[in-house]
């Protein structure tokens, strides 16, 4: 039952607040609050009683919901998913603090906020191809009104652009899902990694394609990238933090959770594809990122650079390059999500994020500053911080498989040092703009929300196998999978 | 060996401290925290050296990336070349950082300052004792990160900023190859240990002959190559000196920078007798193009600056010509003299607060000690004999006279340059006339205070006599190394020709940089003057690299980003999720493809809805005559077909 | 065979009749006129019913449609004969060429499609003794068909309410 | 013998005859008193007729299936499930009338006679097993609906009922003259008659049958605005009084489905030959209504070419032809019902307080009534097909047995509408919380349509959950019904 | 004797005339009429089948047929005069209020 506990908790959460007086805001957000710790303590629980020695899944409860259609309410985790979990509930409480400087309606947005975290810890607990889809859905729903209705800038359109991706590449999967079922009457993710890989060659080509386009629109994969910067940008902070931090890990997880165990033969046949795409997503996005002078979307567009390393491992189909792939996900979400929050602190006392619109901000904040410096440096993937052990693995892993494809993506490291270190300049270093000279420094709830992160990823970063014991078992189990001759 | 993990640890448990809660304390209990742990670092070296000298390696391992596989597992160990490595870096990090707690006192960031400088040493640390590459690749990351702190330590200044951002992204470009070595190392050899290599070698040869051993070798050597400022990645470094004095010195000149020399030494078994010509090729240009950049310029640190990187190319060329210890003798010897200087430098810049040769003059007498062990440290640099430069510049010296007599005589013109620029330096400094310009505040200086001087009359003894230990008259040196066998014994004729040098350069120095005449016959004055200013430009290396990298990277990414928002994001805006990307093959293509393509599904939607709109008129007997014509035309369809 | 002969001739005379009537129904610019002509055209089925020996059919629509359906239309014809709003620009009563040349041509290729297929209607033919009687219908209508019955009076009621409440004046409180 | 089995019959058509009564009563009960107290009397009578004949058709259900009333209707598995469909339509269109204000309050009796007797209609439609009786029971939906849509008396929805009338007058002219010629080559009324004597026809004949059948095709299709007969549709839905267009966007199209699933079955080897006209017709249908559905303004309008989207959805499990294909109907038609019908009545809501049919109408829903808007949004999300709600479901089968049936195309055209219907979906959906409302205040609905809307919501979710015992009634249904 | 082909083909040729009356007239009561045609077609046709197969019922279903023409005739009136109120016309392409 504590997979289910997982998602209740925000269900009640949920309930109580539409209880709640619309007034009582005060009420509503520690409600909510309240809500994601509570999550995130049973997550934690989760984490402590997880067996990391075993590749097989862990506290699966399963229970017959349509019968009819053999849909199971089937849950479980291992080590794919149990990083993606703890990750989604340490956001979503992190995020959940922040979000208590959204001005106005707060009943409905930390209702949303609650739906949105049900649907995601759900994608990633679901064991059941049916159940996953209706949790991937439902994540989308939520998320179109947090941004448009508590966004900025065009928040209209890009609320309406990413919901209309992500739907479009998910009705794509939906094709898929129901080919599949009609070739095996089942939506059991453990039965369908044992009769996929039977299926024709073809079909699972086909197959893996479509599930792909699903998948590809959420991570995003270049040329499917586009939502993600006006999506990111017009977000309010908090949903910045989630969007970047475990939406695009939906698309990863996806990977390794449906395309590769269950069409292995079509995986080998895409993996050049994947690594190629992979490598355009980094040295494309980081390129991009050079360029752009909006603050937030210099580091939406990092998102597109980072998130090719975990296609580029994947692509792998190594153990490095997959464990590598796992951890970047999980590194990116800590993070950019402390990066879009570092953002949100800017913004929310400067009301700009044009990077030329700063400067010298390193003496007049040195908090703010260190921060800021601390997760630029973890971004372009300084070692001792989380960063650079999954990028180091996805390419020490795919150097030998796709070997041009990670000599090019190399120079995407060089390239996210250059716009990484050009924030920095713009915004902490040289002389202090006069506008600047009353900006406070960081305030107690925004460090409560970021030294946590700061404290994982240089965890993470001086002591990998911290995560890294709990995926490497079912990473190892999968690629055996993938790769067993058949 | 928990002694081990103390080495870097105690810099780090010092920067740890001072991030967090150094802004509370006073200023100078920073420093001397910082101070106090690199001394902590510093005794458990020098009592460790002993078991190292006798052989004895220290080594401590843990599981990094997987617990099963030993390939992941790195450590800290500890043989000659590291330990000498850890020697130079805690004995002359402890004299700088002290130095630098007189020379930071007043600085509000100061303990900001200390943290930075004690994170490096931890990081430095951390880099030569690592047992594997990954180690060494974060620490060689740190260490860049640190260096990228410190020169923009000053960040008001725009120039600083700027410096600090090119030193990171140039080194980074060098790391880059360091990374491809690595990952080529892993995959061609499955293995990264360093006490590996020999192995690995003869693994490599059989296998790949020398092909595959050079191209790593070459890649290791380009990281090198960037972190020891090598043409073509040596533009950073001059611009470095934007930092605070110390930092040069410690960093820009001690240590980092020697770290390039240390990791091709490390990596030696690797290197085949192509790459190390390559080394020598590009550690002999570089030490004789940057002498003469060194000759030009007008600002102390900037001289220096060069000066460092023509030393460091003295160090390649020894490596390239396969002496390895020799050019871990010149690094050692050089990073006293070194620092030295850079520590003088900035006494001098600390009293005057000025850096420009124009503005500098006399100042001997004003600041005595500072004269002094500064002579002291130029003299080393020249290669005087008894000094510690001149023991290792002339085993170098030595060993080209024996392998290519080519370098011997190129590196004997290096050496006049040497004594060159550096008594230019020292006699504009400290000897002629006094500057008449108002800004000039020589006459009023006054020497530094004892936190200050104390360092550099270390050092001044360091610069002296450092040397001695590889000496013929004591041969413990090269026992690090394991070498042994007996010194080939002083060689009079190389000292003659030496000191010699030394004298020509320090002649020239007087003669055509303080007395401004002009040796040059007329004829040749226009290309002199040409060459001059090539030199004084830097070659224009700057310059081009900005025209043709910089621009055309920037150029780039504003292109990739139009093009991001008006083709991809257009293209699958309108024509669906088609996923094309080719619409860059402009004119035509955007013409006949592009456009119609482009005009997809949301416009098309659009356009079909609104004729969807316009079908339904509105007038009943249309959708009667739809109705009676869409059975007339069902039913033939189905009697027909 | 004079009763065939008979038979034969009212057969093609009322197939005349209803033929050029009903193209007068569609035709005539006058909607009275045209009205008649479709009480014509009910007149002639009537007479090939009688034809058919289905006398009781034949009187039931002389009765209702002649009867009723007709006079109503008379009525409506009557009631709305002012038309209408002076507006709105007077035009042929029978739309436009186009329309027209495509109704046309709707039409002719609907019947050329019908008359393809009558050869397999009905391929027996027509036997003498097979005239149903008027009691066997009775019989059907209490028995076999009580439940059509029992709609078509709903449909009536139904069609009656709608028509008056659609047709009144205005609303009755 | 002959009166036991007619007994025996009219127990099995009680619903109907009580609702039949019930509609007499309440076209009589309204001349009987004033003001809004004839509208309450006949709402009295109304929701009595109604729980009577839900009483009556659960107590049917138990009574053997077979034809009766000598082979008129047939009672089966399928007719209860669409005598359930209209019972439920009914009901909740009445909870509609009697709160909208675009129904005069003097003619509410009127109105709900006449919505029962459409209601008698479409539970003849579903049984019919007999030509007379699936004309006769078209004919009175259609000439019920014609008056419903004409009540108001104003100049739109005159033209509404007009067109509705001529359009339907063709259409069912057109089935009729079908019928007999169907009639004329079979010489059978019958529909298990016919399929008996078709199985013996001839080759000669099949260009006849083909006629006939496209005849008879243009009448249902007619009734389910079906691409090219559905041009009526927009017109009627936009002119009539926004209770009357609900009942229409369900009642008939899943009645018409129902006699069409029961010609399909009669006539099935002629009707293979239909199928790929059929399939065209599909993707041409949900194609029309969900691109022309973009640019409407008139949120009327807009549900209308929705309907006809939603349609297209719905053949493609007739156009299968499968069990499975069938359970997706059903279930579609389940979901269909109360999600459209939802969302009508928040449209009712709505414009019963602005006297606005624009989107604009919706500014800011959410501030004014955030229950409304929320479950208007389910509606429409779960029009759109997004899970959980019970539109996913539906829609989720319908394209799965499309895929099972190897018609991938027919899925990927289905696929690819839902994206263009996400379209205008998601534009009301805008409307209502993303822009500032137009007019201040709460809008505050009648319990009638609350009640509406609640039960509609209830289902839409709930259904969408925990469908398990749906499905399995209804999968129940579609292998008890032979194809 | 009374070739059953001659009626069909005469129901046919009523059909299509009253398809096209339906088509091409303006004023609403003639579509009407023409509708009226229509029917007519079919109830020939049943009655001329139902003589051939001998079928009484099918000479019942002609006879609602007439029946439901009557009401049909009813409504349609009906709904004219009720357009005619309100729009004050009877031509039906003249209302076009609702398209698009």
């Amino acid at each position: 039952m504590v997979l289910s506990s997982l998602l209740l908790v925000p269900l009640l959460g949920i309930l109580a607040i539409l209880a709640a007086p619309r007034h009582a805001e005060r009420l509503i957000q520690r409600l909510a609050t309240l809500a994601t710790a509570l999550t995130l303590g049973l997550s934690l629980g989760l984490l402590a009683k997880f067996d990391p020695q075993l590749a097989s899944l862990q506290f699966v409860e399963r229970l017959s919901w349509i019968p009819p259609l053999g849909v199971f309410y089937h849950l479980g985790v291992d080590g794919l998913s149990l990083p993606m979990v703890v990750l989604t509930t340490l956001l979503s409480f992190l995020a959940c603090l922040a979000s208590w400087g959204i001005p106005e309606r707060k009943k409905e947005y930390f209702i949303l906020y609650l739906l949105l975290e049900l649907g995601m810890v759900g994608t990633f607990l679901a064991l059941d191809l049916f159940l996953f889809y209706v949790f991937w859905e439902v994540v989308l729903v939520p998320m179109y009104f947090l941004i448009g209705i508590w966004g900025g800038g065009r928040r209209e359109y890009s609320a309406f652009k990413f919901f209309v991706y992500t739907l479009a590449g998910s009705l794509a999967m939906l094709l898929g899902i129901l080919a599949l079922y009609v070739q095996t009457h089942t939506f059991d993710m453990i039965q369908l990694a044992a009769a996929g890989p039977a299926l024709d060659p073809g079909l699972q080509k086909l197959l893996f394609f479509a599930f792909f386009l699903g998948f590809a629109i959420k991570v995003p994969v270049f040329p499917f990238h586009t939502w993600l910067p006006d999506a990111h940008v017009d977000a309010p902070t908090p949903i910045s933090v989630l969007l970047a931090g475990v939406l695009l890990k939906m698309g990863g997880y996806g990977f390794f959770r449906i395309s590769y165990p269950l069409f292995p033969e079509g995986a080998q046949w895409f993996a050049g594809c994947l690594a190629t795409l992979g490598m355009i997503n980094i040295v494309y996005g980081a390129f991009v990122a050079m360029a752009q002078t909006d603050f937030k979307k210099l580091v939406a567009y990092s998102s597109v650079s980072h998130m090719g390393f975990v296609l580029l491992g994947l692509a792998s189909l190594t153990p490095e390059g997959m464990n590598g792939a796992m951890l970047q996900m999980f590194n990116h979400g800590i993070i950019t999500g402390g990066m879009f929050l570092l953002v949100g602190v800017l913004y929310d006392r400067a009301h700009t994020r044009e990077l030329s619109a700063f400067g010298g901000l390193g003496a007049r904040v040195p908090v703010y500053a260190g921060l800021l410096t601390f997760f630029s440096l973890a971004s372009l993937g300084l070692p001792g911080l989380s960063g650079f052990v999954s990028e180091f693995l996805s390419l020490i892993g795919t150097f030998g498989v796709w070997r041009w494809q990670t000599v090019v993506s190399v120079l995407g490291i060089v390239v996210s040092a250059a716009y990484m270190l050009t924030v920095l300049q713009r915004v902490l270093l040289g002389p202090l703009n006069d506008k600047w000279t009353q900006l406070s420094d960081a305030n107690l709830r925004e460090l409560v929300t970021l030294v946590p992160l700061l404290l994982i990823i240089l965890g993470v970063g001086l002591w990998p196998l911290s995560v890294l014991q709990w995926q490497d078992p079912s990473l190892r189990a999968l690629i055996q999978h993938v790769l067993a001759p058949r | 060996m928990p002694a081990l993990l103390l080495i870097p640890g105690l810099p780090l448990a010092a920067f740890v401290i001072l991030i967090l809660i150094g802004r509370r304390l006073p200023p100078p209990v920073a420093g001397w925290v910082s101070v106090g742990a690199l001394v902590g670092s510093c005794a458990l070296t020098w009592a460790i050296g002993g078991d190292v000298l006798h052989g004895h390696r220290p080594h401590l391992q843990w599981p990094w990336l997987s617990a099963e596989s030993g390939f992941w597992t790195i450590g800290l160990a500890v043989d000659g070349l590291t330990w000498l490595m850890l020697a130079v870096v805690t004995s002359i990090g402890t004299l700088i950082q002290l130095y630098a707690i007189g020379y930071m006192r007043g600085d509000p960031r100061c303990s900001r300052f200390f943290a930075y400088l004690s994170l490096f040493c931890a990081s430095m640390l951390a880099l030569v004792m690592a047992d594997h590459f990954v180690l060494l690749y974060a620490g060689w990351e740190l260490v860049g990160l640190c260096s990228y702190l410190l020169i923009s330590f000053w960040f008001e200044k725009p120039s600083a900023a700027a410096a600090g951002r090119k030193a990171f992204i140039t080194t980074r470009i060098g790391d880059t190859g360091l990374l491809l070595g690595i990952m080529l190392l892993a995959f061609a050899a499955g293995e990264l240990h360093f006490d590996q290599l020999d192995a690995v070698r003869s693994a490599l040869l059989l296998q790949h002959r020398e092909f595959l051993p050079t191209v790593i070798s070459m890649l290791i050597f380009f990281g090198a190559a960037g972190k020891s400022a090598q043409f073509p990645l040596h533009v950073w470094l001059p611009d470095a000196m934007e930092g605070p004095t110390p930092v040069s010195a410690l960093i820009h000149a001690a240590t980092m920078v020697a770290a390039g020399v240390y990791l091709v030494a490390r990596t030696f078994p690797l290197f085949t007798p192509q790459s190390l010509a390559a080394v020598l090729g590009v550690g002999l240009f570089t030490h004789l193009a940057a002498g003469t950049i060194a000759l030009t310029q007008t600002d102390i640190k900037r001289v220096l600056a060069y000066s460092t990187i023509s030393q460091l190319g003295l160090m390649f060329t020894a490596l390239g010509l396969g002496a390895m210890p020799l050019a871990m003798f010149h690094l050692t010897t050089h990073a006293c003299f070194k620092a030295l200087l850079f520590l003088g430098a900035g006494s001098v810049i600390h009293a005057t607060h000025q850096q420009g040769l124009a503005h500098l003059g006399g100042l001997f007498r004003a600041m005595p000690v500072t004269a002094a062990t500064f002579l002291v440290a130029a003299l080393a640099m020249s290669g005087v004999f008894p000094l510690s430069g001149f023991w290792s510049k002339d085993a170098i010296l030595l060993t080209a006279r024996h392998e290519q007599a080519w370098v011997f005589w190129a590196l004997l013109g290096g050496a006049v340059m040497t004594a060159g620029y550096i008594f230019r330096l020292y006699l504009r400094c400290f000897h002629g006339p006094a500057p008449t310009t108002p800004t000039a505040v020589g006459v009023h200086a006054q020497e530094s205070p004892l936190i200050m001087t104390l360092p550099l009359m270390a050092l001044a003894f360091g610069a002296a006599a450092v040397g001695l230990l590889g000496s013929p008259v004591s041969h413990q040196f090269f026992h690090l190394f394991g070498l042994h066998e007996a010194h080939e014994g002083l060689d009079l004729a190389m000292l003659a020709v030496s000191t010699a040098v030394a004298a020509l350069g320090a002649w020239l120095a007087w003669t055509v940089g303080v007395q401004h005449r002009n040796l040059v016959p007329a004829a040749a004055r226009p290309a002199g003057a040409a060459l001059y200013r090539l030199a004084a430009h830097k070659y224009f290396v700057d310059e081009w690299y900005d025209r043709i990298i910089i621009q055309p990277f920037l150029r780039t990414a504003e292109r990739l980003s139009r093009f991001d928002l008006r083709v991809i994001d257009a293209a699958v805006d309108r024509a669906g999720l088609t996923g094309w990307s080719v619409g860059q093959l402009k004119n035509w293509f955007d013409q006949r493809v592009v456009d119609r393509l482009v005009n997809g599904t949301a416009q098309t939607v659009q356009r079909l809805s609104r004729l969807g709109r316009r079908l339904q008129t509105g007038v009943v007997h249309h959708y009667l005559l739809v109705l009676t014509a869409a059975v007339v035309v069902l039913s033939a369809c189905l009697r027909w077909f | 065979m004079p009763s065939s002969l008979l038979i034969q001739t009212g057969l093609w005379a009322l197939t005349l009749l209803v033929l050029v009537s009903a193209g007068f129904v569609v035709a005539l610019r006058n909607l009275f006129r045209a009205a008649l002509s479709l009480g014509l055209v009910l007149v002639g089925v009537a007479g090939l019913f009688v034809l058919l020996e289905a006398e009781f059919l034949a009187f039931v629509q002389i009765l209702i449609y002649v009867g009723a359906i007709l006079t109503l239309v008379v009525f409506a014809i009557m009631l709305t004969a002012r038309v209408s709003n002076p507006r709105l620009p007077p035009r042929p009563p029978s739309g436009s060429g186009r329309q027209r040349m495509a109704a046309a041509l709707v039409s002719a290729a609907l019947f050329i499609l019908l008359a393809s297929v009558t050869r397999a209607l009905a391929a027996a033919g027509l036997q003498p003794g097979q005239a149903v009687s008027l009691s066997q219908v009775g019989q059907e209508l209490i028995t076999t068909l009580v439940l059509p019955f029992e709609l078509i009076s709903l449909v009536f009621v139904s069609a009656m309410v709608g028509a008056i409440a659609v047709a009144a004046s205005r609303s009755p409180r | 013998m002959v009166v036991p089995a007619l007994l025996e019959s009219l127990r099995v058509w009680l619903p109907e005859l009580v609702l039949s009564l019930g509609a007499m009563a309440a076209m009589l009960a309204a001349p009987t008193a004033v003001g809004a107290a004839a509208g309450r009397r006949a709402a009295l009578a109304t929701w009595a007729a109604l729980l009577l004949a839900a009483d009556a058709l659960w107590q049917v259900q138990g009574l053997p299936s077979g034809a009766y009333f000598s082979g008129l209707i047939t009672v089966d598995a399928l007719g209860h499930l669409f005598r359930w469909l209209a019972l439920g339509v009914i009901a909740l269109v009445v909870l509609m009338v009697v709160s909208s204000s675009d129904v005069s309050r003097g003619w509410v009796g009127e109105y709900l006679g006449l919505l029962l007797c459409v209601g008698v209609g479409l539970m003849a439609m579903a049984q019919a097993n007999h030509l007379l009786m699936a004309y006769l029971s078209i004919e009175l939906v259609s000439l019920s609906s014609y008056a419903l849509v004409a009540l108001v008396r104003d100049a739109r929805s005159s033209e509404a009922a007009l067109k509705y009338l001529l359009f339907g007058a063709l259409a069912s002219g057109v089935m009729l003259f079908g019928m007999s010629l169907l009639y004329g080559m079979t010489g059978e009324l019958s529909l298990p008659g016919l399929q008996g004597a078709l199985r013996t026809l001839d080759a000669s004949s099949a260009g006849a049958l083909a006629l006939a059948l496209t005849l008879i095709l243009a009448g249902l299709a007619f009734k389910i605005s079906m691409v090219p007969f559905h041009m009526w549709t927009p017109d009627v839905y936009e002119g009539a009084p926004v209770p009357v267009a609900a009942m229409l966007s369900v009642g008939p199209k899943a009645a018409g489905l129902a006699l069409l699933l029961r010609f399909a079955q009669a006539l099935s080897p002629a009707w293979e030959a239909l199928g790929p006209m059929l399939a065209v017709l599909t993707v041409l249908t949900m194609t029309l209504g969900n691109v022309v559905a973009v640019v409407q303004q008139n949120v009327k309008r807009l549900l209308a070419y929705s309907t006809i989207g939603q349609v297209g959805y719905l053949l493609i499990g007739l156009s299968v032809r499968t069990t499975v294909g069938l359970e997706a109907i059903f279930v579609y038609l389940v979901a269909y019902l109360f999600m459209n019908l939802g969302a009508f009545a928040c449209v009712t809501a709505v414009c019963n307080e602005s006297r606005d049919e624009s989107l604009d109408a919706f500014r800011g829903l959410s501030r004014r009534a955030p229950a409304l808007a929320a479950l208007l949004t389910v509606f429409l999300l779960s029009l759109a097909g997004i899970p959980p709600l019970l539109g996913f479901l539906g829609k989720f089968l319908l394209f799965g047995s499309a895929i099972e049936a190897s018609r991938v195309w027919l899925a990927v055209a289905g696929v690819v509408n839902s994206a263009i219907a996400l379209y205008y979906y998601v534009n009301i959906i805008r409307q209502m919380y993303l822009l500032a409302p137009e007019r201040a205040g709460v809008l505050q609905a009648a319990w009638p349509l609350r009640l509406a809307v609640g039960v509609c919501g209830l289902a839409t979710v709930g259904l969408g959950l925990f469908p398990g015992s749906l499905l399995e009634w209804l999968r129940a249904v579609a292998a008890a019904t032979r194809l | 004797m009374i070739p059953v082909t001659h009626l069909s083909l005469l129901s046919s040729a009523l059909f299509c005339l009253g398809v096209y009356g339906i088509l091409t007239r303006r004023n609403a009561i003639a579509i009407l009429l023409s509708i009226e045609l229509i029917l007519n077609a079919a109830a020939l046709n049943f009655v001329a089948f139902g003589r051939a197969f001998g079928h009484a019922q099918a000479q019942a279903f002609a006879l609602f047929i007439i029946a439901l023409a009557a009401c049909e005739a009813a409504v349609g009136l009906a709904i004219v005069i009720g357009l005619y109120r309100t729009a004050r016309t009877v031509w039906a392409d003249q209302v076009n209020l609702l398209k698009g």
